[in-house]
């Protein structure tokens, strides 16, 4: 850990294996834009990184105040990492209520750079601060770095013509010039970045172009600390940074290409699930049809017109969609006909901490709906695996005719890693072929079943000869007839039953990775993936042998999973929620569980994980 | 058929219309299914003068779709031999703008009860109306919940004793054709299930309408409703109380055509004596104005079915149908850059490489 | 089983202790009416008795076709019976239609009566029937009394002024007078009954009348056989014949008085929940509120509104409508407000099967709303004690400031039984002080819990100086205010845990009945408590010895289940439905349990379950 | 206090409205809760216009109840000293409706936004306002999203280009003022964020108005929508766009009122110069008209406030309000039946005695 704090002074260069940086600032400073154009250069650059926006509550509050403030988080490494960091070694604050909302989470000794000229009286006062905190001995325990920003980038910009605005604006670019000499990252792809961005307002690409260098230039002369972060020894191929969201929106495209099939999204807009339906819109050259529905209920309908109709029908939502999308669900599993829910999850119940994240629908997902209603489930559990879980999911939605449930949350929606851009000739074909003739001599009928997956065909409207009707209501198996026949419906809700459970049979087997000796496994599933890593790691690190698995698929679990987790004294299983993943594993295979349940509705720290852990394994 | 690529119509698996459009029957759109209504119920009529009019359309059964929510009307996709979804209660347009807009090849029908589209599904039809999705809708307003057998509904009048308003209902009903209007409907009608002749017009119209085509049939539950519509059925009231708008021609109405119908100096549609008032000073109906006021004021001569009451075409207007739009996207976003390549889009960004 | 079985002749009356007859006719031939006269009659001799009526499937289906048949089951005995029957031993088959539907549930060697005069060509052609099975012995195993009823009721009618075709419709009370000549019933009741009914058209009344002894007369004079059925000891008391839905808008307006609260209800039609509604309707002078929603999120929406405005808040629905409200009983989870949402359960999914039974949505009940949002679940068990259920949900609702789900069934709310009425001042008190004051300092604090109960108080408007606002967003435990502090909501999300957890303390124990050396425990919950009583009544029987216990708390379940169970070698779960109860007892205490699973949307039969039972007995 | 029995008017614990209501300031009606809208937001001078006229209405904070659904115009009741539920997306009318009839002693209001109200919530709406419940609906029309940062609304003119409509929006906006009126609302209006006076004049009405109050508010955006209203707020358009509506008077507008309205012969609103027209000619307008028709065709003299726009009360007429007629229904049925005796009730039917 020693090597994230930076060393007192010294001009040479010391090298660090990994820092964890957090740009502060109000909802205008642009710390978005800082951050971003930070991680741009460092993935470049060759590091290994994993990025967290940590966006304000929803509206923007009054400049300066604690619910204005926003934040960027980068962690970036000369190897492979796992999480986003859990607590920042440098915070750079640029006002007080920056300062105020994330110096709790700096680490003890870390570096703080501070924005002076942000620390007058009425800022100070907007967030209750009686004493100057730069003053009153409170921050004796951080280095810090005092610069008055503001001034000095007015001053660096005034040949450029911007106005005082313009100017004052201009001081995010002149912060992240100070970290970038500090952490030796070039200049010019951001130059370039910049006058790209402001081609058609040369004044104020010219003031941010200043400020940057003057932030630099600042670093250079002041004799602040340097240090260097060697490039991380990846996999070769190429690179490119991706969010979750926008991850699951390629999937869900190549599902498309890969299945023939022309894409059709019908979403309402739902934090944090609206990016997907934003992406989609764009890429409307690969057919990619999206509706802004009325409601989710809307999209949930549209969704299932769509897959009868034909397309790869998807809908994407939050929480409080999935609820509304219940019934509809449950008529796409009545009607046997393919497609994917996606449900971004945040933090609940009712409307809760929309902007959070947390693994609360796991349960809701499985048994949401009235009667029995049973569909698959796929969770993503990195960034960009959600590119792997929208294809896997549409995969199983097609071959086994059914809506499939994918389950990503808030924190995989938004954060950022660098992603080896897959081959697209590797990329599986999941293309099922449509009904085209009869098939009970010289009828149709929609409910005859494909005997190993018990998959019924599908036949589309505009096909000649196979009209033929769905609804809600249970039907005969075979004809699809309406039927009100007890048996009929015992063997119906049984063969929509075993058409799930037989997925097993293809889910890859459960992997898991344990120390020889390894007494304690532990189980994850979703978005805890990297934070149960990096916790596994420091374990290791600390010569505890450990084991851990991480589920990807809900339901059916992988068909080895009990025989896995039999073979271990304790199994312990970290979920941001009460214990959702616990209930089905014991349910499923009356195994004891060990729970980490922390509902913070944010990422778990690995370093919390890491001493839960240790206390269970001690115990 | 195109069994390859990833086609923009999605129309992958779809052979072209069969020939011999003009040589279907009726019986190429009826179903095999036995149908179950009550003996005596208007859906039966609605069925046959439908059945009956889909061969003229040139649309062949498997281009067709019917959609239906949950209601005794909502039935109906059963008995038709062409593509159906009999969906949940209250969906059917929110369903159909599914398929209609994934698919503007195809013909589709929705079917829906005063319940199913006006309480529970109340949102979705007008969305589906403001948008002009492509969709032909056939709402059977009985005034009352048929299949959960005998509740008041949002078109019950006022006072209405029902099992669920034993003292009778508080509140006040929708006039469909105002709320249709007031959504922006582009093509607005009303018909009766007895009159199969006008029911069989108007719904050969809608069908031409490209966009939302919305149709209230007037349609008798005989069994927790029976006569609700008795004053334009009923042996006097066929002749008094039925006022047909007909394009281009005085609206004139009753024995005789003795009454007539115009517009007051301060825009009210009134009920006039011919004689009185002057063949001349009568409103010659108009279907195409873009300005819905006129259909709107015609839609208030009559609150509920008990008097003179218009039927037919209140509203046609020509308005970009919401799949035709989003189509025209699809392929002028091909056209500009070019049809999807997966590749170039997992690799676009900011790109890096490591050896 | 014997005894169930018509002597072969003879006038003499053979005395039964219990008999099972089903009327069964076309729908317009008022097997319903028949069934409630002679089960009226039946409860006022004072024999104990359950009814099962068995409507067509939604929409009146053209006469004699197989769609159209509505059936009417009444079990009546000499003693304390448990439900309508597994299988008839007496069949009424007033048309072909009728007999083809019901002919495979009469006991062999039952009795079996027919309308001959429907049996014509026209009749047995619209159900299939290539002979008539009158004559082509298809009916040897059965005792069958072959009666012109039509005729017979027109030939008696004649002198009463009535047309045909209400001739014709009489022939419903012929059938009734034959039975109850058969089975001693007194005509008089009925006699008064259709007076009353008719009386303002008295040739009705008149014709009704004649065919009703008509039928009488044809029994005493064909010397068909007689018998029987003393009354029950049933414990002394005011009876009165109730249904489940009957008996639930009963519960819910005794809560209200009860509570000193006026009751709000706000639902929307839907089988089989429907009659709460319409019963509740009709109370006004309770001051009770009914409003039919535009639809089910309306309904929960105007329940939330009503509870918030100090009303004993309630919603009826079944499966498709439970899913609509889903989030907005998130938006009571999360605003703490007293409410219950009783949900009818029917044989699903998606549409389903709406006018059958099934236990399949206590798992939608339980985990329906995405996030972390439990919630009370109470579950009525037989049509009488959904008066005791809704009295429960609302006392619970109060005390713990909670939304509560109450579960009963298609099977409950339909079926009768007799009842003896409570007295009504032996009813609880259920009422809780609303907020009258600030309770922090000058100031209100809207979530300030009580220490035991962690309920939070209820202010309702129209309280000066209470002015408070609550909403979905996480909230500050104590002040309210929004929040969205990580470590308060994982406090909130424990405390909402919490709170519900805490109602086990107050829940009766689980109740259980053992025979000494009992090695396995029947564990039931719902409406399958009288057929899992009349299995285990033919076990004990049978000499085998067994316990049994039945949940009417799902959530939480009382405290002593787990220690309950864990007496017992083997736990068997009987469900309509693939085993939801089994799996929360799986996953709560670890339990092995072995499931009956019979998922036909119908109630189990007694003797099906006593099979089963033995064979998981025996393995 | 009344402590005690199952009272009718569920005015169990409710004290009576405690003196001095003519003595309430603003302040008795702002919250504690910091105000969090964007600076610049058209939201403040909605609320700053709202606590001010709150003091003159005559009824006690206690007695008021602001509900809302999910946007930024939903946080509006954080900020009222008011009893408030800041409810679920799109079903504020729906609880609104539960509160107030519940409690007919109470005044609610529902604060709701475009997408929300007419998006999501569009149902409640509708259904609100044709049971002419008893509610002061604020609708903040801002033609966009702004919670959810920005995607395009039911208001949204065509073509839009948004988050989620890069290449423009392909569906036809609603006019809510027509909506309102097709679903039978008795009182619509529609006013202007930075028009104090006439927001504070509309607000007031509104409060007075027994039954469903709409009133469309048009609510600057500036961060995703800015300048949506321009052509009625900014200078120029300020005096030649804005038609106010006032009962009684014919309609002018434009410098010098040198503008106004007058209906055809065919039932159109149209704008004429008073000069051709002549003064006579023009509409003098009429809130009170049973028929909507007048309303109706005023409310498409603009199809957005992108030119001439009535602003002002199109409809107020009486009509039983919801929530009074059920409690009618209770007050008859305790005369008539005597209030419920829970015994007797129990003991009812057909009852037998075992000893
Ligand atoms: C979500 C849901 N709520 C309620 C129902 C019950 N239900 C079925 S049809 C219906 C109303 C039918 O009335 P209408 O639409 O007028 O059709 P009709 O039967 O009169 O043709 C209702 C309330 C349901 N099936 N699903
Ligand atoms: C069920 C549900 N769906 C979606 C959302 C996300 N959401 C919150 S507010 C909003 C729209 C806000 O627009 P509008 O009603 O116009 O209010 P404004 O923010 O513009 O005032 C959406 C889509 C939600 N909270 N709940
Ligand atoms: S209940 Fe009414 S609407 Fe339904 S089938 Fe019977 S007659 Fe027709
Ligand atoms: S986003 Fe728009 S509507 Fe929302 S607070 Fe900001 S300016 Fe107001
Ligand atoms: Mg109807
Ligand atoms: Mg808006």
């Amino acid at each position: 850990m020693s090597t994230q704090i930076a060393p007192p002074e010294g001009t040479d260069r010391k090298e660090l294996d990994r820092v964890v940086i957090r740009f502060a600032g109000d909802s205008g400073d642009g710390m978005q834009l800082t951050g971003d154009r930070f991680t741009s250069v460092s993935a470049v650059f060759g590091n290994d990184l994993a990025t967290m926006p940590d966006y304000p509550a929803e509206i923007r509050a009054p400049a300066g105040t604690l619910a204005g403030v926003s934040a960027f988080q980068i962690h970036f490494a000369d190897f492979d990492i796992l999480t986003p960091g859990d607590q920042p070694s440098v915070l750079v604050a640029m006002n007080p209520a920056a300062l105020k909302a994330n110096l709790k989470d700096l680490i003890p000794g870390g570096l703080l750079i501070v924005n002076t000229d942000a620390f007058d009286n009425n800022n100070l006062e907007k967030v209750g601060y009686t004493e100057n905190p730069l003053t009153d001995g409170s921050l004796a325990g951080f280095q810090v770095y005092e610069i008055p920003m503001t001034t000095m980038t007015v001053e660096s910009v005034k040949d450029t013509g911007v106005n005082k605005k313009e100017a004052e604006r201009s001081k995010n670019m002149f912060a992240l010039g100070v970290i970038s000499w500090m952490y030796s990252r070039p200049l010019e792809p951001t130059i370039a970045w910049l006058e790209k961005k402001f081609a058609k307002k040369p004044h104020l690409a010219q003031a941010n172009v200043a400020a940057l260098k003057a932030g630099h230039a600042f670093g250079e002369t002041a004799e602040l600390s340097a240090f260097e972060i060697k490039p991380a020894t990846l996999a070769p191929g190429t690179y490119r940074r991706i969010t979750g969201n926008q991850a699951l929106a390629y999937g869900l495209i190549a599902a498309s290409v890969q299945s023939k099939l022309p894409l059709f999204l019908a979403s309402y807009p739902i934090t944090p699930a609206s990016d997907i339906l934003h992406e989609l819109s764009r890429h409307k050259n690969f057919g990619v049809r999206t509706v802004q529905a009325e409601d989710e209920i809307a999209a949930a309908g549209m969704m299932v017109g769509a897959a009868f109709a034909g397309h790869l029908a998807i809908t994407t939502t939050s929480g409080p969609g999935l609820d509304l999308k219940s019934e509809s669900i449950g008529l796409a599993v009545s009607l046997e006909l393919p497609m994917v829910i996606v449900d971004v999850q945040r933090g609940g119940p009712s409307t809760g901490l929309p902007t959070k994240t947390e693994q609360s629908d796991l349960l809701h997902a499985m048994y949401g709906r009235h009667g029995e209603a049973p569909l698959p489930i796929v969770a993503a559990y990195s960034p960009t695996s959600c590119f792997w879980a929208g294809i896997e999911a549409c995969r199983i939605a097609l071959k086994y005719m059914t809506p499939v449930i994918l389950l990503t949350d808030g924190y995989l929606a938004n954060s950022a890693e660098p992603w080896r851009v897959p081959s697209v000739d590797k990329l599986p074909d999941i293309s099922i072929p449509f009904a085209s003739q009869p098939n009970a001599g010289e009828d149709f009928w929609p409910y005859l079943r494909d005997e190993t997956t018990l998959a019924r065909p599908w036949a589309i409207p505009g096909t000649p000869g196979l009209e033929h009707r769905v609804g809600g209501l249970e039907k005969a198996d075979g004809t699809g007839n309406i039927s009100y026949d007890p048996d009929n419906h015992h063997l119906m809700t049984q063969l929509r039953a075993a058409k799930i459970k037989a997925i097993e049979e293809e889910v890859e087997p459960l992997e898991f990775d344990a120390d020889e000796d390894a007494k304690v496994i532990i189980l994850g599933w979703g978005g805890t993936y990297g934070a149960i890593g990096a916790a596994v790691r420091r374990l290791r690190n600390r010569g505890k042998p450990i084991a851990r698995a991480h589920l990807k698929h809900l339901n059916p679990f992988p068909k080895n999973t009990g025989d896995v987790l039999r073979r271990f004294d304790k199994v312990v299983i970290p979920e941001i929620n009460t214990g959702q993943l616990s209930r089905l594993i014991r349910a499923e295979f009356l195994i004891d569980t060990i729970g980490i349940n922390k509902v913070r509705a944010l990422p778990f720290r690995a370093g919390d994980l890491e001493q839960e852990l240790l206390k269970i394994m001690e115990s | 058929m195109t069994e390859s690529g990833n086609d923009l119509n999605g129309t992958r698996g779809i052979t072209e219309a069969g020939g011999g459009v003009g040589t279907l029957t009726r019986d190429d759109f009826a179903s095999d299914q036995e149908v179950r209504w009550c003996p005596g119920c208007g859906d039966y009529a609605i069925l046959a003068a439908i059945q009956g009019v889909m061969p003229d359309l040139g649309i062949p059964p498997e281009k067709t779709v019917f959609v239906s929510g949950i209601g005794c009307s909502s039935r109906f996709p059963y008995y038709m031999n062409t593509y159906g979804v009999h969906g949940i209660h209250g969906r059917a347009p929110a369903i159909a703008t599914g398929i209609a807009s994934a698919r503007p090849d195809l013909t589709v029908w929705v079917v829906t009860g005063d319940g199913d589209g006006l309480s529970i599904g109340g949102n979705h039809l007008i969305h589906a109306l403001r948008r002009n999705v492509n969709l032909k809708i056939l709402l059977f307003n009985n005034q009352i919940y048929g299949l959960t057998k005998g509740q008041y509904s949002p078109t019950s009048e006022e006072g209405k004793v029902t099992k669920s308003t034993p003292f009778g209902s508080v509140d006040h009903p929708f006039n469909p054709i105002s709320l249709a209007l007031g959504a922006e409907a582009s093509f607005v009608a009303r018909t009766l299930d007895v009159d199969r002749k006008h029911l069989t017009s108007v719904v050969r119209r809608a069908a031409a309408h490209r966009g939302s085509s919305f149709i209230e049939i007037y349609q008798n539950c005989n069994i927790f409703n029976d006569g609700a519509f008795i004053a334009l059925t009923g042996k006097e009231g066929r002749s008094t109380n039925r006022i047909y708008l007909e394009h281009g021609k005085p609206i004139r109405f009753g024995p005789d055509a003795s009454k007539g119908v115009r517009i007051t100096p301060d825009g009210r549609a009134e009920i006039v004596a011919v004689g009185e008032a002057g063949d001349a000073n009568l409103l010659v109906h108009d279907e195409h104005r873009d300005d819905p006021s006129l259909a709107f004021a015609l839609s208030r001569l009559a609150d509920g079915p008990t008097g003179p009451t218009p039927l037919g075409i209140f509203r046609a207007v020509d308005r970009p149908a919401y799949g035709d739009g989003m189509e025209h996207q699809l392929r002028s976003a091909a056209d500009q850059q070019g049809p999807g390549d997966l590749s170039r889009l997992l690799n676009s960004g900011d790109v890096w490489t490591v050896n």
